[in-house]
């Protein structure tokens, strides 16, 4: 989120799309039910069922699962068209004046931009860039008038989804989208802000990071970004996804969204340089800059006195990114690891808390992959499908015998979260302590002392025996007071940081700025030459001389804007709204003095804790956006997605229809497909209904299935079909349904609701069903081996590598 | 077995053993529905459930000994229907009720084994715990009947207060009459006999019909003159 | 169990009614009744964060049984926080029944291992998967550590293990996977949910 | 109130206990019907804080958990897929309503076994309660609940408990939207009415709060957007305590007991006036006399 939970409360106008925050984030959501009775404010919800969300909206516009790009670019262009734009905005925050480069092209016949090899299936990113001037800056036109600058690319490249063809592909009538535009768009007056709460109904989509890039584009040109009560916001949808992500819980990055250092960075004054941008406008500030006192303060904390300027901060005990033969870098995200191991490249799998027979896609070829491996350790509170997938029920999914699968598994009990301290990071990055209630029980034991006694007794294995490479794990700085189980605020302090040795002040070598052993407080408090240590830096001043501050309690708000800055610790620096600069105008005034986030006051800024230096003024150009080396937001993205500098409507990899803009290139060019006998897609012609799947509110993932409440709410599986449908099909409610994909089939009770309404997209008459989650093989009720992903596609997005749950093929008959 | 038979010299046999079971189960069951039904029907009356062992027991058990009543009373119908019929006589019986309170039986058409009080007594509690049984069906499962049937909820309720009450009227005229007003009543339901003269002051028609005797004049000379206000 | 508990633990008013009940009107006297005692009335409240979504609603665990000897406490009831800026003491059906998250009967209480091929858990000590568990992973990496590729650059990249999860778990956690099994031992594969 | 006692107004098959020096307000739960998600956390936040167990249920093609409440349930929302020129998913928390003239109560035979609170709370006493179920019959919201097992009745208690102790009920305090909202009688209607201005501003021209004064105002008000239609909702467009009971309570009570007692006057005034009808028998007249 770049905004808070608490902030949705300040909002005009809130979309609700690509999610159904009163389904999975019903408490969040109470802060748009306070926007409405306080603020009169407007709920449009677009999606493809009459959601819970949609219930209590003020409009609702039904379309067809995978078109959101197209309905989002209609809104562009008719905001464009209707003047819609907070121009004095876009010309200051984003990149809308810049100008690009004379070879960038997009062919709307084929529906490709400039680059494509069609050979390779990719893009050559080059002309999707800027012209540079020749201090290697990029040049720009503040008119916003030259036809090659972003602004009238932009205007040009959108001209094409006009209303009726937000219809054709939608689905929706054009009235319905007309009514929602208009007061989607009315947000574009500095008195007005809008927000956007997506969540994996944006995400699980083969094109799902272009249409987050389309929300941004939207909220950027109708100035909603920064301000109170705007903002692109990713609800989402576990406790501490969030700290995972920042964490470096990803194959491609180092806590902290450094970039892992890969194959070709053979030091770390490679890697830096490789993955440091420099600025692109004079006085950008361009903070990623500062990678290296990052970047460096990591490997202190993780080789501690190891890590020496001698063996260059111990940068080759961390792994590289290995390459392909073909020359791209490997691809080890979920499903990728999946395929992978399906085709015998691993041998061990450690899994804790994570459930990948049911929550990756394709259960089937999961289980496969599974089957190939020598061990697999699965670390839960609860049993579930993964640690049991040897089980006859569950392998008779794949033809396969308990005696076939000659893998070792390990099923550890783990404590929950009641029964230890630590931090959960929220969707608006609060990073919050909560205390141990209880001890586990029976013999259950902490994650973090099951890490611990593995990682030491491997150690110890390396010191008796010796084996490859040892040293890594010899020197790992293990410090914990006690090693074997360590106290969690001992490592929040180590992802905090502090100072290892006294540390001068850069401007004033005078005066010292850090103590030995003093907590950092701030991100340039890190430093590049092994005198800090910091886990992440993201998180620095989390945990300072004053104190855990993820334990602070405060309820204080004198903003009444509900900031809560002194309740836990918000990172980056405690900055409540992302990007607030852009909240006041290019004098620091906020463009609502009503709202304000942060203010100039003539000497400093005062407010939020600004996205900006808190003592540069205005004038300084430092650009709103600090982490973009153009110090403005890129409406045009050069070079970062692989899919595009632009979002443009692609078809799902499965549809119904063909891209009615472009047919040759009718989904995703960028696609990387699957190879295994497993990565099938469906036709129409045999599938023709659009299918989703989605979370209940009265569950939670597959956790919830063992409680009794929870299974009294909603007890078993069930496809939600549109009641014509259901009528062709003589399906009555609570009758017993199968619905088949191109992967497989399950089968589920018939809730038959107008809520879905057969739709007419392209001319053809188009049926959409869904089926929650939630269930499997093990758990309380009726489980009945109900696996979702028995039938959703291994496709994933080029950019995310998140697969496309939203919007495949199905058929359905009565069971 | 019928009744009728000399048992003893000037002694007759009113009702048989089996007669005086059912009636006594009929009888006790009454009572202890009165009694558990009361406390049920006004809260001025629920102390009677105390007597019963507590409004809980006395809630499991009423519906139980209705159902037991009913089935006495069934029975009753069965051994007695052809008795209780009305006949042309009690139509001449009701028009003389009058002289009859008034103890003026000199002036009262002779009755058969049932004078009409009697048989409208029977009919009374026949029909009514017939109503009351299936009243009392709906009150005892309540929470089975469907919401939108929620008027038959309300109709049992209605019917089964109302009848109830018409009973309780009945057995208080009858409680009355069998043991203080008519003597010998008492012995006739707990031994079975009663005297010759009684058969005869009372129920003249069956007196004649089971010695043969065809006088068909009430024998109320016999009745001892009981105006108490002179 | 489906019997609900007896709310009350005694009433004032049982004398009210009965032979008392029949006069008219008024009592004379106000009648009182006695509450069920509130059932979080003895417990410690220790404040928590829900381990579901991202909201991160502030719970209130209440335990009882703690502050003795041999005692395990354990919780009796959970409640939102009503301090939690966010939740303000709410709580969606999930957080509502998180009691049943933490006392459940189907929690995992030992370590469980199935042989190659079986098709049943065996019960294990902690000692034993541990021991297995390590010479395994080291068996692996020794045979599969990629230390330098065919190009002769230096990789120390273990990619013949994976590590997938965090997002149920805290950030301290978080950061002891990866610097454990990435810093430490040079896996690779190591992903959680949020792709998903 | 001290020791978490309260004072009561209204007691079944009792007399009305005479009102206590102290005052207190009438507390009020307030549902918003069009700010409800439907989300269910107060039906399990009443089981959870009341110890009722989970139910066993089956989908039957809906999102509602049960068809009806029952005895372990005692908060439901009810779902209803409404067409009024559009679409409309509407979803209602239903439960007892805690009226201000209260059926139940009325209707029920034992004593204490309903009571109402000074503060409008309606509150079942199983302690006292026999399970005849009149209570059933006397509801006209179709709300109390028999157990098969314990053969008593229940339903929402407004978590008296809490209430007592100056907490709002489970589900208030689980709600996540805040369309439940607890509070005085008063505070609540005006919030009510507030919200229903707002709604009527937006376009809901039949919005309005459901108190309906057949059973003198309920203590659980309910703003609907389309008032015009509370059947849509699931809920009896003018409700009132069944007239059965009504005559029972006040007329067939009186005169039962009245007749009762009249019946058993005249037996005594009868006999007094004209005393028995004895046989005198012809053999034994002389010595037996009276068999008496």
């Amino acid at each position: 989120m770049t905004n808070g939970w608490t902030d949705i409360r300040n909002a005009d106008v809130i979309l609700a799309m690509g999610g159904n925050p009163a389904e999975n984030h019903p408490v969040g959501f109470r802060f748009v039910m306070e926007a409405k009775r306080n603020r009169n404010a407007r709920l449009i919800a677009v999606d493809p069922r009459f959601t819970r969300t949609a219930a209590v909206a003020d409009y609702f516009v039904q379309i067809r699962a995978g078109t959101d790009i197209a309905f989002l670019a209609g809104l562009i262009h008719y905001a464009f068209t209707h003047n819609r734009v907070h121009e004095a905005y876009v010309r200051a925050y984003t990149n809308a004046s810049f100008l690009v480069r004379q070879d960038y092209a997009f062919n709307e016949e084929e529906g490709i931009f400039s680059g494509w090899d069609q050979e390779k299936g990719s893009y050559d990113k080059a002309s999707w860039n800027y012209e540079f001037d020749a201090q290697g800056f990029a040049t720009v036109d503040p008119s916003l008038g030259h036809p090659r600058c972003v602004f009238q690319l932009m205007k040009g490249f959108y001209s094409r989804y006009t209303p009726e063809m937000v219809s054709e592909t939608c689905g929706c009538r054009v009235e319905d989208f007309l009514k929602a535009a208009e007061i989607i768009t009315s947000t574009y007056t500095p008195d007005r802000a809008g927000t956007i709460l997506y969540a994996l109904g944006w995400t699980h989509h083969s094109h799902s990071v272009q249409l987050i890039h389309a929300a941004a584009m939207l909220q950027l040109l109708l100035g909603n970004i920064g301000c109170a009560g705007g903002g692109v916001n990713a609800l989402r949808g576990h406790a501490n996804i969030q700290g995972g992500t920042d964490c470096g819980m990803a194959y491609h990055n180092l806590p902290g969204y450094i970039p892992i250092p890969k194959a070709n960075h053979q030091s770390s004054g490679q890697f830096l340089e490789a993955v440091t941008p420099r600025p692109l406008r004079p006085n950008s500030m361009n903070f990623w800059g500062n990678t290296d006192r990052f970047f460096i303060s990591q490997m202190k904390a993780y080789y501690g006195e190891a890590a020496s300027r001698e063996n260059d901060f111990g940068y080759h005990f961390h792994p590289k990114l290995p390459q392909t033969p073909a020359g791209d870098y490997e691809n080890w995200s979920w499903a990728y690891i999946f395929d992978h191991m399906y085709q015998g490249r691993m041998e061990g799998l450690l899994s804790f808390g994570m459930n990948p027979v049911a929550n990756g896609p394709h259960s089937k070829k999961v289980i496969n992959a599974l089957a190939t491996l020598k061990w697999l350790v699965v670390t839960e509170c609860f049993e579930q499908e993964t640690s049991t997938f040897w089980k006859r029920e569950i392998l008779e999914l794949i033809q396969k015998r308990p005696e076939e699968v000659q893998t070792e598994v390990f099923l550890l009990p783990a404590a929950n979260f009641a029964e230890k301290d630590g931090t959960f990071v929220n969707s608006a990055r609060w990073i919050q302590w909560k205390w141990k209630a209880v001890d586990p029980p029976g013999e259950a034991r902490s994650d973090q002392e099951i890490i611990s006694r593995l990682f030491l007794k491997i150690r110890e294995l390396y010191e008796k025996d010796g084996g490859r490479f040892p040293d890594p794990i010899l020197h790992l700085n293990w410090w914990y007071t006690n090693p074997f189980d360590p106290s969690l605020e001992e490592v929040l302090k180590e992802i905090n940081g502090w100072a290892l040795k006294d540390v001068r002040d850069e401007r004033d070598p005078q005066r010292m700025a850090l103590r030995a052993g003093q907590l950092l407080s701030n991100f340039l408090d890190a430093q590049a030459d092994g005198s800090t240590l910091s886990g992440n830096w993201l998180y620095i001043g989390m945990y300072t001389e004053a104190g855990n501050l993820t334990q602070r309690r405060s309820t204080a708000d004198p903003s009444g804007l509900g900031r809560y800055s002194e309740w836990a610790f918000n990172w980056p620096a405690n900055r409540r709204i992302l990007y607030n600069r852009c909240s006041a105008d290019d004098q620091g005034r906020p463009w609502d003095p009503s709202r304000p986030v942060i203010r100039w006051d003539g000497g400093k800024w005062v407010g939020d804790v600004p996205d900006y230096g808190s003592d540069s003024a205005p004038e300084a150009g430092l650009g709103a956006f600090l982490m973009i080396p153009e110090g403005g937001a890129r409406l045009f993205v050069p070079g970062q997605f692989v899919d595009g500098p632009f979002s443009e409507h692609y078809e799902p990899a499965e549809s119904p229809v063909l891209n009615p803009l472009h047919s040759r290139h009718s989904s995703n060019p960028a696609i990387a497909h699957f190879k295994t006998e497993w990565d099938v897609l469906g036709r129409a012609e045999e599938f023709p209904i659009v299918c989703t799947t989605y979370r209940l509110t009265e569950h939670f993932h597959y956790w919830t299935k063992n409680n009794a409440y929870n299974m009294q709410l909603q007890p078993e599986f069930f496809v939600e079909i549109p009641e014509d449908l259901a009528k062709e099909k003589g399906i009555e409610k609570g009758d017993r349904v199968r619905v088949s994909s191109a992967r497989g089939s399950i089968e589920g009770k018939a809730l038959v609701t107008k809520r879905l309404q057969p739709m007419n997209v392209a001319g053809k008459k188009v049926y959409q069903i869904g089926f929650p989650i939630h269930w499997g093989f093990l758990g309380r009720g009726q489980q009945k081996g109900s696996l979702a992903n028995l039938v959703t596609p291994t496709i994933v997005d080029p950019n995310s590598f998140a697969p496309e749950y939203k919007g495949f093929l199905v058929k359905l008959e009565k069971a | 077995m019928k009744s009728g038979r000399v048992k003893l010299p000037g002694q007759i046999e009113r009702y048989t053993f089996s007669e005086r079971v059912v009636h006594w189960i009929a009888g006790g069951g009454y009572v202890y529905l009165l009694l558990s039904g009361l406390a049920f029907f006004s809260s001025h009356f629920y102390w009677l459930a105390s007597l019963l062992g507590g409004g809980l027991a006395a809630r499991v058990w009423h519906p139980w000994v209705g159902l037991l009543f009913v089935i006495a009373v069934v029975w009753m119908h069965h051994i007695w229907r052809r008795d209780m019929r009305l006949t042309e006589a009690d139509r001449a019986w009701s028009k003389a009720l009058w002289h009859y309170i008034r103890n003026e039986d000199s002036n009262v058409p002779p009755a058969g084994r049932f004078n009409t009080g009697q048989k409208q007594f029977f009919w009374l509690m026949y029909f009514g715990g017939i109503l009351l049984l299936v009243s009392g069906l709906i009150l005892w499962f309540t929470e089975y009947v469907p919401w939108n049937w929620r008027a038959v909820r309300s109709f049992a309720v209605l019917v089964h207060v109302v009848v109830a009450l018409l009973t309780v009227g009945g057995f208080i005229v009858h409680i009355y009459m069998g043991t203080l007003v008519v003597r010998g009543g008492w012995g006739a339901i707990t031994q079975g006999t009663v005297s010759e003269t009684w058969a005869r002051a009372h129920h003249r028609l069956w007196w004649n019909e089971i010695t043969g005797d065809a006088t068909a004049k009430n024998d109320s000379l016999l009745l001892e003159p009981t105006d108490r206000t002179s | 169990m489906d019997i609900p508990m007896t709310r009350r633990s005694f009433l004032k008013i049982g004398t009210i009614g009965g032979l008392t009940a029949s006069t008219f009107g008024f009592d004379l006297k106000p009648a009182f009744a006695q509450v069920r005692t509130l059932k979080i009335a003895r417990t410690t409240e220790t404040r928590s964060i829900c381990p579901y979504c991202s909201v991160s609603c502030g719970v209130i665990l209440h335990t009882l049984g703690d502050r003795s000897k041999n005692v395990r406490p354990t919780v009796v009831h959970v409640e939102g926080d009503p301090d939690h800026p966010i939740n303000q003491g709410s709580l969606c059906p999930k957080g509502v029944t998180l009691k049943e998250n933490i006392v459940n009967d189907r929690r995992l209480t030992q370590v469980l291992y199935r042989a190659p091929g079986s098709d049943h858990w065996e019960a294990k000590s902690w000692e034993w998967a541990f021991d297995r568990i390590a010479l395994l992973i080291k068996q692996t990496r020794d045979a599969r550590l990629i230390e330098k590729d065919t190009r002769g650059r230096i990789l120390n990249a273990l990619t013949a293990v994976g590590v997938i999860g965090g997002c149920t778990d805290c950030t301290e956690n978080n950061y002891l996977l990866v610097k454990a099994f990435r810093a430490g031992l040079g896996v690779i594969p190591l992903e959680q949910q949020a792709r998903i | 109130m001290a020791g978490g006692t309260l004072e009561l107004r209204r007691i079944s098959a009792s007399k009305s206990p005479a009102p206590g020096i102290r005052q207190m307000p009438t507390v009020t739960k307030y549902i918003d019907t069009t700010t409800c998600i439907g989300c269910k956390a107060c039906e399990v936040a009443c089981q959870e804080w009341n110890d009722l167990p989970a139910e066993t249920t089956v989908q039957i093609g809906t999102y509602q958990t049960l068809p009806d409440m029952t005895a372990n349930f005692w908060n439901l929302i009810r779902f209803a897929e409404y067409e009024n020129g559009g679409l409309h998913w509407l979803m209602r928390k239903d439960q007892c309503m805690h009226c201000e003239d209260p059926g139940c109560l009325k209707a029920c035979p034992a004593p204490s076994a309903i009571v109402q609170y000074m503060n409008g709370i309606v509150d079942f006493q199983q302690d006292h309660c026999i399970g005849c179920g009149y209570c059933i019959t006397g509801c006209p919201f179709n709300i109390p609940k028999f157990h098969n097992k314990t053969k008593k009745v229940y339903k929402c208690t407004l978590c008296v408990d809490r209430v007592a102790v100056g907490l709002e009920p489970a589900c208030i305090k689980a709600c996540p939207t805040g369309c439940l909202q607890f509070g005085t009688k008063s505070q609540m209607v005006q919030l009510a009415h507030h919200r229903v201005e707002q709604l009527k501003n937006q376009g809901y021209s039949q919005a309005t709060v459901y108190d309906p004064p057949g059973v003198g105002g309920t203590n659980v008000i309910t703003v609907l957007a389309y008032g015009d239609r509370p059947d849509a909702y699931g809920l009896p467009r003018n409700p009132t305590i069944p007239l059965a009971v009504r005559l029972w309570k006040d007329v067939l009570q009186w005169l039962g007991n009245l007749s009762i007692v009249g019946g058993l006057i005249i037996a005594a005034l009868h006999y007094l006036r004209f005393g028995p009808k004895a046989v005198k028998e012809e053999a034994q007249a002389a010595e037996s006399g009276d068999e008496i």
